[in-house]
């Protein structure tokens, strides 16, 4: 620990003390640092989290504050904006890239409740809700989904988007949620950034489209391709497509040289028969063709 | 088919597509030739721009051999 | 194209196809007949069976006329 | 795409595609490395089957040919 | 073929295509020359644009290469 | 295909596409390098216009396809 | 494409496709040959099967002889 460092935590109480040299071992051990968002989960299921990520990622949860003066001194400042609500530190050797693809699949579905804003769109599905005839029919058509009851059962007719990203749950609404099993909120460890060797990263950095690289990848191999095979640089790969090519060329240096050779005869022949149809298709007077070349 | 061919043969060897020259490539290939029809055909390809037609189908056959390949 | 023609046309009058039936039908259509052409076509051809060849093509006389259409 | 071609050697040198290789190869080539996008390239890489991507363009190389959507 | 393909790479070095040359190719090749048909490819080539025969078929490189899986 | 992705990040990069230049970059990679085909790949991209060749199609099957499908 | 052209009439004579044969053919052909692209075609071919990239190639006759032009 730096001495400037050391003369900030003098005025700390013993305890603060040591749990900001806690965190300033953590954040020193670790090439990437980030802070993740812990609302909405449950202490037990945080437990798991973190026992799933032993050994790729280490979570660490104090108070803000005491996260705050941590970051300061460890030179993490751009992370400080990132410290409010609900939050802890994460610390990893590995790409911050897949850190965040492995936050992301951990995340479990759970329930939202009355009060709550809504990550995402909630949607009620289309089909048989279960539910026999009764007042919850009315209860879905109140928050808005296309409901009605059909075949002794209680139906939604289509994908009814019942409340928007951002939106407030009502009473109502989480009822019905509760009643049908929707679990529209994703709940785990939420990484609001990360700063990897030097570099800030927010989600939308880390979010990588993996079918465009995949399509880059197939993009490089085809230019690659193309660029051996115009250049006739032989390799395995190239090999069959410049035979085919240089085979290609000869055929059609051979049809329209009409060279008499075996191979290219049957070509010849079909080559003067369609010519021979194309005339034919010209002439209008039946009386100058044979009945095979009439319409 | 044979008339055919001959005009094509007259085409190429640059002689006029006349009756005489069409008859005397058939005799010479073996075909009992018919008048009227040579007639019809010298009349025929007056206005047909052969050249053309030919080069057409230069580029058909292949799509003719193709296309077998590629419907099936 | 016109070596190929003539063959053709032979084909058609069920002539043999020869160097000299060739050579009779090119000569008669005012050809300036190459020796080697000829030979090397009747060579080419021994093995081939033109009516099969030309039966390919004409399984697909619509993607020729097609074509040509196309092109116009 | 030079970042995409580097991980493409090392998938034919059979080398493991992380950071530090990636970095290695592109270094050797002039290339002005950014270390983000070696890392980027490197977690996205983990999801993609490279040799299947790689045999999908040799059979439609044209329609790949369009993609170029994040490493370019 | 192999006295077309005689005939493409004299094409390519830029030298004449004539029936000595022709020939050495061949020779070198372990081909057995048939002088007749060495006559035959030169008359055949005499008037025709190889460049541009070969460029057309550059136009449908893969045309051949990818027959068979156009074909499915 | 290593060789060519080498030559690919040097043309990206702007480096020569020498003989030193790709194996370095081959060696990076943990490639076990030819020189004989280090070589061969530079005097291939000799009179190559690489940003044009990575782009023209070298083997579109789907082409031929078409062909004779517009053909028809 | 001259080296792969005397590739294939190597292929068609018979002969071993190897780097005295090749080097033989194109020298008699003029061609100033460079050794490392006979190698590397020769090192290429050893993984190929060429008969049976000539015959897919001839799989598409018609398609090498402009089909493609045709369509496009």
């Amino acid at each position: 620990m730096s001495a400037e460092a050391e003369r900030k935590t003098e005025n700390l109480p013993q305890w603060k003390k040591e749990e900001v040299e806690e965190l300033a071992d953590l954040l020193e051990d670790y090439e990437s640092v980030g802070i993740v968002g812990l609302t909405g989960i449950p202490s037990k299921q945080l437990q798991d989290m973190r026992r799933d990520l032993y050994g790729t990622a280490e979570v660490r949860v104090s108070r803000n504050t005491l996260q705050v003066r941590a970051l300061e001194d460890a030179g993490y400042e751009d992370l400080v904006e990132h410290v409010e609500g609900h939050v802890g530190l994460v610390a990893t050797n590995d790409n911050p890239f897949t850190l965040y693809k492995e936050l992301e699949a951990s995340k479990t579905p759970a329930p939202i409740n009355e009060g709550e804003v809504a990550p995402n769109d909630i949607v009620i599905p289309e089909g048989d809700t279960g539910v026999d005839p009764g007042p919850f029919v009315g209860e879905l058509q109140g928050i808005g989904a296309n409901a009605r009851i059909e075949d002794g059962s209680i139906q939604v007719m289509e994908d009814s988007t019942v409340l928007e990203a951002g939106g407030e749950v009502s009473a109502d609404l989480a009822n019905v949620l509760n009643e049908l099993g929707i679990e529209p909120k994703e709940v785990g460890l939420d990484l609001r950034a990360v700063v990897a060797e030097g570099v800030l990263f927010d989600p939308e950095d880390l979010d990588i489209d993996v079918e465009a690289y995949e399509s880059d990848v197939a993009t490089a191999a085809a230019r690659a391709r193309n660029l051996a095979v115009n250049a006739e640089y032989p390799t395995a790969s190239t090999v069959p497509t410049l035979v085919a090519k240089a085979t290609g060329e000869a055929k059609s240096l051979g049809l329209q040289a009409a060279i008499e050779d075996e191979e290219l005869m049957p070509d010849l022949v079909s080559k003067a028969d369609a010519q021979l149809r194309a005339l034919a298709a010209q002439i209008d007077d039946e009386e100058a063709l044979p009945d095979e070349l009439q319409d | 088919m044979e008339y055919v061919y001959a005009a094509l043969i007259l085409n190429e060897s640059g002689e006029e597509i006349n009756e005489d020259n069409l008859t005397d490539v058939l005799d010479a290939a073996g075909v009992d030739v018919e008048e009227s029809r040579v007639k019809a055909l010298v009349a025929a390809l007056e206005d047909v721009d052969i050249d053309e037609a030919v080069e057409e189908a230069a580029a058909a056959p292949a799509a003719a051999a193709g296309g077998a390949a590629a419907g099936g």
